[in-house]
């Protein structure tokens, strides 16, 4: 592990939390605001850490991804869009078209990295233009089919946008009832615990993200399908040579790759907000490539970075939520335009390498030729 | 007696690449336990037949068999399972990776889906034992030397349980010593019942280890012969085609004044690690100082920083007099240096230019070639002309590009650009005749010598031994980082040499 | 039989003589534009009255033909950056971003510099100043970039990306703020119009057409002639080619890195002031998006030569000045153009489908573009 | 085979091209005739379904049409600011007899276009139209009608409400961005309504009104997941109802908060009939009715009762729906008190037009 740059990740997000909570707690108590905070930021992460993972797999196996953002817009249109039809057209349950629409996104997500894959593995056209094409054609895609679907006379649902199947309910962890009895129901403590509570108050993606992140890292460096994956996208004569299949797992890997940033679309339309709204995605997609090179390509990594970007955030919000109690001297914070910067800034910052170079895999980008 | 069963067996396989006829029906069989050598020059059609054998290639024509029975080979799979195993020329292996991982990659061993690193370094110990090829299984591929990697290269093919083991010229990247010691783990594997295909173009190591010789040339067999039936002068014979001087003839060199002065030179390389610790040597006018060493050992960061493609940590470099230490490639070139880079292809050409272009590489910005900032089209077409002729280059015209000329025209192409310049002091060349045809060496070799008799300095870096003692008047050894020795051609041996060059610590002669 | 092999011989040498330059690209945007009809018929369109609204909005009368012209000039400008990088191995994404940069400076020029001075300006200064420095702001905004790229060796893609987010916030930070336009009938963020003198005429009276456009002509012709006929061209395109090449060859590649991002980011830097001083005359934050990938479409499709960067920035224009005919005519979404272009991008980038699909064979080494996150 | 494959792609481009020409023109046609009625609208830049003033500006030239006041009607979508005056002559060529203009951005090009084409009635949605009454062009033929609305007024009804209705005494608003006068004055009469609020109980209400300034103006409205995060991070600071002001950022407020079970407040429609996700949490709306007035307007332009100048349409605030139970009837008496304070100018919300 790279311990200089989760040092300055760590460092960052502490920062960013402190500033907060010096402010807020004229207002608020601390703890109230750091898990405030820290539910913020994870939800907000979610979305960055799936797409980082999906470079991660992709760029792995030796295939750049900048078409992440639009894999994630495809991916959260079609999944929001199949579980209304699931739900309005073919009359399922709620629940039942909720799930499929999460499936439909993967399955976008994977169609969308298919193209990917053919253009940049088989027709060996330049990844870079082959991620750039995905997001264009995703921006035209979800456009047209949204004002087509659900506007005027030609659309389906007599040009009302029908009510969605809802979204993914927040999974419940016991955390007050396995506190409560410490507390021996001391209003204080419970409230503490209430507090504590909201940082585990998470939906299905959000927490199935966090899983994901371990879960990648250990097939990457653990398994054989990860050995074969870094190879290929390391050195795929050698690869080759040993008989791996190195178009095969290039494929596989950026299909996988596809699921990831589809499960990412569903995170917007599905599990935080009901309805889909052109380039909903809002760069999000370019955000975590930046946080998958931030984390030198290990999925770990990536969601450290995510975090810090998901924390940037959350004091943003807040910033703005605590305006009237901001000392003059940090009145500077209120100018959202500016502070919301850091992001960005941090990231090429993180670019010039000053925290410790990111070295992507030997042969991400190259086409394999035999 | 009775000839060993035959294990491997090619017959009349062709492979045709796009404007090359690779192999023509090429016949070969390999016995079990021998070290059958595949002696040819580059482009002979070597490697493509053994990857043929290996599956990385498909014949057009032909049938291979092993241990009598034909099998058909779509991938490195098949060959795998057949038994056979190689190590290319370029080694196959990841630089990040461990050695165990390197070693296990395509046959993994889990255990409940998880890597058993354990269980693969405890095999690969057991194998080493074996072999006497001792290597750490879990030690990071990239920074062990050569020689190592090619051992796990080797642990790579028996881990696979190989009994039929190609080598792709081996020796290429081995001082004479790691060489020897390279062919008693031959020998000990064909004691073991394994049979060995040794690729290579030197024809020393041919008759001391192999135990019958083909030879290639042009995609086709010549001949194969016994080593107590042939010498070397016949087996280049049958290489080439014709007679070869295997000796440059060259006339005593009076030194000269000394033109490049370098002062306790240390260098740092892109990992910052000083690769060249305090060198200190001196070539003159008319003399070639040849700077012999197996690769890696800084000879590539030694000649960056002297042409300024790297700034050295501490020390000095004058040429002519002329402090440039450190100053960028453009000042030095403009002070007399002319630049023969180690690899032609990425530093030494632009590939989608044509010809004239990159005659005209590193002056395109002078006098006639551009005026106040615009090229001048005519002077660059004159002067590609001009060059093309003088220095035989065969190419078709001046307008197509480098890219489509062969290896040896290319090399010409950058000869004649640095070599024609008026203004040329020193010389510094790095591997200049690597992966080129005997013709096109012996010309290169005679234009080296041609500019040292005119009264340049030239700085030979090879790790050809035999091109560094045929050409040199005085040979430098590298090791380390470190010169270990400077003699007198004339007065050492390859021997000597050898043993410098593997770092053991003998007065210079 | 002889004479009719020799014809067919000869008609294939024809196609392809002129399958390098042209057929594809064409071919390209012929199938597009054939998927984009099946589509529109899909969805309930009437493809012919669809194209046929494209067509007349775009080349219909000599007003519309000037509209185009107007959309034209900073697609040339921008496709021109996109492929002046391009041919510097760089990959210029924040043309965007570099766009804006240039439009907010020309536009602060142009209204505030009399004030400042408290005198007025003749055109003759004012407006060549206004261009000037807002090309110049645009070359400095990219040119961090190169310089990040050069010596730091952050690749230019993310960080393009990332100024481009900078740009935005910081033109809307200045527009709402020090620049905001204070007149009492403003509420939007945009600056106030520029200055008489500031302005760019347009060609002819009552067409919208202004002497921009020749300028971006006159731009597209001296870009082609630098690349190709300079010393500084010869460098720019040999540290794209081989970059290790050209520091052999004693080119000094991180100034030339430097040197081609700013030229690049000047050209797109052009293109937001020449909207400001020829079109706009102020700056307005705009609600639209795309410029940037439209000029990487259009570098792409020119296949990053001057001409073809014209034509192609021809095409792009005439397809979104045309959707407010098309639009008039079928009630069909703008998006439809945007698909329709990003199709044609894709069989640009992957002109090995189209080879495939009209059975050409490939000709020549593929030519690359840029190279993975290496930097 | 090859040639064959490209012949018949050019013969398809061809025959598309030669019947496009000879193809008739459709409804817009007769648009030049007297006794045809034709009602053109051109959207801002953004789309004609935003969910937002474009689209209930467009179902106020629906209505009108439904309503058979207008016999044709057609909208462009603008993709760049520089398309304004070219969209509009579309309409203005064709013979349209009202040509209705969405968003400040248009103001100029409209008042331009005005003089243009004199027997047009435009009416411009969001715009302030003063320029007739400038020297140089005052007459009675002017022809261009601004309709603007008293968005603080709606703000400060909801803001009341919710202040009134918030246990925790803790009320939150998210917001598109400041720049957007409309935007602006929901925010700032959402304050000034609770502190109004504040004033008759005797409470104290904490108000916490954030803008998302901090992104271009491209995103400020289209991006729901941050509305849903603000809102959480003031519920978690205990605001226990959101009032979401800015099209699909605020949306997402709304549904998070309905989610959350707390009281979720609308924006420019009955947001009960248009979220259904978050209807059974809606309290109110702030209602600023584009839809009636823009139908009005096209209905007075027929019968020529319409003036130029500056027409002022209603805000409101929308019914409890299903929360009516929960709301006092001490609380629904004193909304319509506020309401009819504000309508008769008694209550001043004190919101300056513009952020200063």
């Amino acid at each position: 592990m790279d311990w200089k740059r989760f040092g300055f990740i760590a460092l960052i997000i502490i920062v960013l939390f402190s500033v907060v909570v010096m402010i807020g707690q004229a207002k608020q108590p601390p703890l109230l605001i750091v898990t405030s905070m820290l539910a913020t930021t994870i939800a907000v992460a979610t979305p960055l850490t799936l797409g980082a993972l999906s470079g991660v797999f992709c760029e792995r196996a030796g295939v750049v991804n900048i078409g992440i953002e639009g894999m994630m817009l495809t991916a959260a249109f079609f999944g929001w869009l199949g579980g209304i039809y699931m739900f309005h057209i073919f009359q399922l349950p709620p629940s039942v078209s909720i799930v499929l629409g999460v499936f439909f996104a993967i399955l976008t997500g994977a169609l969308m990295a298919l193209l990917h894959a053919v253009l940049s593995i088989t027709f060996k056209v330049d990844q870079i233009i082959g991620g750039t094409v995905i997001n264009i054609l995703a921006v035209g895609l979800t456009g047209f089919l949204n004002r087509q679907l659900f506007f005027g006379s030609t659309s389906v649902f007599e040009g009302s946008v029908p009510s969605s199947p809802g979204v993914l309910p927040t999974v419940h962890i016991p955390i007050t009832e396995l506190f409560a009895s410490i507390c021996n129901s001391s209003a204080a403590c419970l409230q503490n615990v209430q507090a504590i509570n909201r940082v585990f108050d998470q939906k299905p993606i959000a927490m199935g993200a966090i899983l994901l992140v371990f879960l990648s890292h250990y097939i990457l460096f653990n398994t054989r399908w990860g050995l074969r994956t870094r190879a290929v996208g390391e050195h795929p004569q050698a690869a080759d040579t040993v008989g791996i299949n190195v178009i095969f797992m290039r494929y596989a890997n950026v299909l996988i790759g596809g699921m990831f940033a589809g499960l990412a679309g569903a995170y917007f339309t599905i599990e935080s907000v009901p309805s889909f709204e052109p380039l909903l995605t809002n760069g999000r997609g370019f955000i975590s490539l930046a946080a998958m090179i931030f984390g030198n390509w290990t999925p770990i990594g990536a969601w450290a970075a995510s975090l810090v970007f998901g924390a940037s955030q959350a004091m943003l919000i807040n910033m703005q939520i605590f305006r009237d109690v901001i000392p003059p001297a940090w009145s500077f914070l209120q100018e959202s335009y500016i502070v919301g910067l850091t992001p960005y800034i941090l990231t090429m910052f993180i670019l010039t390498g000053i925290i410790g170079r990111t070295t992507p895999p030997a042969a991400d980008g190259i086409p394999y030729e035999k | 007696m009775s000839e060993p069963k035959i294990v491997l067996e090619a017959k009349g396989v062709t492979k045709q690449f796009p404007g090359v006829l690779a192999n023509d029906n090429v016949d070969f069989d390999l016995r079990k336990g021998e070290i059958h050598a595949l002696l040819g020059e580059n482009g002979a059609g070597k490697s493509t037949l053994m990857n043929l054998i290996y599956g990385l290639h498909h014949p057009d024509k032909g049938e291979i068999f092993v241990n009598g029975k034909h099998i058909a080979i779509h991938s490195p799979n098949d060959s795998i399972a057949a038994g056979i195993g190689m190590v290319h020329q370029h080694f196959m292996l990841i630089p990040v990776f461990t050695v165990a991982e390197n070693v296990m990659l395509g046959d993994e061993t889990t255990k409940r889906g998880s890597l058993d690193r354990v269980a693969v370094a405890a095999k690969i110990n057991k194998i080493s034992k074996q072999y006497g090829l001792d290597v750490d299984a879990n030690a990071l591929v990239g920074p062990l030397p050569v020689g190592i990697q090619q051992r796990v290269e080797i642990v790579k093919t028996l881990y696979r349980n190989a009994e039929i083991v190609i080598l792709d010229e081996p020796t290429a990247v081995l001082t004479p010593q790691e060489a020897e010691d390279l062919f008693r783990i031959m020998r000990d594997l064909t004691a073991r019942g394994v049979s060995i295909i040794f690729i290579t173009h030197k024809l020393k190591e041919v008759l001391a280890v192999a135990d019958r010789i083909t030879v290639m040339r042009a995609g086709r067999v010549i001949n194969t012969v016994k080593p107590s039936e042939t010498d070397s002068a016949q087996l280049a014979n049958m290489m080439v085609g014709r007679q070869v001087i295997l000796t440059v003839n060259k006339k005593d060199h009076e030194a000269a004044e000394e033109i490049l002065k370098v002062e306790g030179l240390s260098v740092r390389d892109q990992r910052d690690l000083e690769t060249v610790h305090n060198v200190s040597f001196t070539v003159r006018g008319g003399e070639v100082l040849g700077i012999a060493g197996v690769q890696g050992n800084g000879q590539t960061e030694l000649s960056e920083a002297l042409t300024g493609l790297r700034s050295p940590t501490s020390g000095k470099v004058t040429i002519g007099g002329k402090d440039l230490t450190g100053k960028p490639p453009r000042i030095i070139t403009e002070a007399g240096l002319a630049h023969i880079p180690e690899d032609r292809q990425r530093h030494g050409l632009v590939l989608s230019y044509t010809v004239a272009d990159n005659m005209a590489l590193c002056d395109y910005y002078q006098i006639p070639f551009s005026v106040r900032g615009v090229i001048q089209p005519k002077a660059l077409d004159e002067n590609s002309r001009k060059l093309i002729s003088a220095y035989d280059v065969r190419t078709p015209s001046p307008f197509v590009n480098a890219g489509k000329l062969s290896g040896g025209n290319q090399q010409k192409v950058i000869v004649a650009r640095e070599l024609s310049r008026g203004n040329v002091k020193l010389v510094v060349a790095n591997q200049p005749t690597r992966g080129l045809d005997v013709g096109s060496i012996e010309y290169i070799h005679s234009e080296i010598i041609k500019m040292r008799d005119r009264g340049v300095a030239v700085l030979l870096i090879s790790a050809e031994l035999d091109e560094i003692m045929a050409l040199s008047d005085r040979i430098a050894v590298m090791y380390r980082g470190q010169i270990v020795a400077i003699v007198d051609s004339k007065k050492t041996t390859r021997e000597q040499l050898g043993l410098w060059m593997a770092g053991a610590h003998v007065e210079p002669a | 039989m002889q004479t009719e092999k020799q014809s067919i011989s000869l008609t294939k040498k024809i196609l392809q003589a002129i399958s390098d330059a042209s057929l594809i690209p064409f071919l390209a945007i012929l199938t597009a534009v054939v998927l984009g009809g099946i589509i529109i018929y899909f969805v309930g369109g009437n493809p012919l009255l669809a194209y046929r609204g494209l067509l007349e909005g775009a080349f219909g009368s000599t007003k519309a033909l000037s509209e185009t012209a107007v959309w034209a000039t900073p697609y040339i400008f921008a496709g021109l950056a996109v492929a002046l990088a391009f041919k510097g191995g760089l990959f210029n994404i924040g043309a965007e971003g570099q766009l804006a940069v240039g439009a907010v400076f020309s536009a602060l020029i142009g209204y505030a510099l009399p004030e400042w001075l408290g005198f007025d300006l003749p055109t003759i200064i004012h407006l060549p100043l206004a261009i000037l420095v807002g090309m110049l702001m645009g070359g400095l905004w990219a040119g961090i970039v190169g310089w990040l790229k050069a010596y730091t060796g952050g690749h230019e893609v993310i960080n393009t990306i990332m100024m481009n987010y900078i740009a935005l916030n910081t033109t809307s930070f200045l527009l709402n703020g020090i620049m905001k336009d204070r007149s009492p009938t403003n509420v939007i963020a945009r600056t106030p119009l520029i200055a008489e003198s500031a302005r760019m005429p347009a060609i002819f009276d009552g067409l919208r057409v202004h002497w921009g456009f020749i300028l971006a002509l006159l731009v597209a012709f001296f870009i082609w002639w630098l690349l190709n006929k300079t010393t500084l061209g010869f460098e720019i395109r040999t540290v794209g080619l081989n970059p290790d090449a050209a520091q052999y060859a004693g080119i000094n590649v991180k100034r030339t890195i430097i040197l081609t991002m700013a030229l690049s980011g000047m050209l797109a830097g052009l293109a937001g002031s020449i909207e400001v001083t020829g079109l706009n005359y102020r700056h307005e934050l705009g609600f639209s998006i795309g410029y940037g990938y439209d000029a990487i479409a259009i570098a792409l499709l020119g296949k990053s030569h001057p001409l073809g960067i014209v034509l192609a920035a021809f095409l792009f224009a005439a397809m979104r000045n045309g959707a407010s005919r098309m639009q008039f005519l079928t009630q069909l979404p703008v998006d439809l153009i945007s698909m329709i272009q990003a199709l044609i991008l894709l069989f640009v980038a992957a002109d090995a489908i189209i080879r495939y699909i009209y059975r050409i064979k490939a000709k020549g080494e593929r030519v690359v573009l840029t190279r993975g996150w290496g930097g | 085979m090859k040639k064959l494959y490209f012949v018949m792609a050019l013969l398809i481009v061809a025959s598309m091209i030669l019947s496009a020409c000879g193809a008739g023109a459709p409804t817009a046609a007769d648009c030049a005739k007297e006794e045809v009625f034709c009602v053109g609208l051109v959207t801002d830049v953004g789309k004609i379904n935003d969910k937002s003033f474009n689209q209930s500006a467009w179902e106020g030239v629906q209505k009108s049409n439904t309503d058979g006041v207008a016999d044709v009607v057609q909208f462009i979508e603008t993709a760049d600011a520089k398309d304004y005056a070219k969209n509009i002559a579309q309409f203005g060529d064709a013979g349209y007899d009202v040509i209705v203009t969405v968003g400040f951005g248009l103001g100029e090009a409209t008042a331009a276009a005005g003089l243009t084409y004199p027997d047009v009635k435009f009416i411009g949605v969001d715009q302030f139209q003063a320029w007739q009454f400038t020297e140089d062009t005052a007459d009675d033929s002017a022809n261009v009608t601004g309709l603007g609305f008293p968005e603080d007024n709606a703000g400060f009804l909801v803001g009341a409400l919710a202040a009134m209705m918030s246990e925790s005494h803790k009320i939150g608003a998210v917001c598109g961005t400041d720049v957007v006068p409309p935007v602006w004055r929901f925010g700032e009469g959402y304050k000034a309504g609770a502190a109004y609020a504040d004033g008759m109980n005797a409470t104290t209400t904490e108000v916490f009104v954030v803008y998302h300034s901090d992104v271009g103006f491209d995103k400020t409205f289209t991006d729901p997941e941050w509305g849903a995060q603000t809102a959480k991070s003031m519920m978690d600071q205990g605001a226990d109802a959101i009032f979401g002001c800015g099209g699909l950022t605020g949306n997402g407020a709304i549904t998070a908060a309905a989610q959350a079970g707390k009281y979720a407040i609308g924006v420019d429609a009955d947001q009960y009939l248009t979220l259904p996700e978050a209807a059974p949490r809606m309290l109110s709306s702030a209602m600023k009715l584009i839809t009636p007035g823009v139908a009005e307007l096209i209905a007075a332009a027929k019968d020529g009762s319409i003036t130029a100048g500056n027409f002022t349409g209603t805000a409101g605030y929308a019914p409890y729906h299903d929360l009516d139970g929960e709301v006092s009837a001490e609380i629904k008496t004193a909304m319509e008190d506020i309401n009819a304070g504000l309508l008769d100018g008694s209550i001043k919300t004190g919101v300056s037009p513009v952020k200063p």
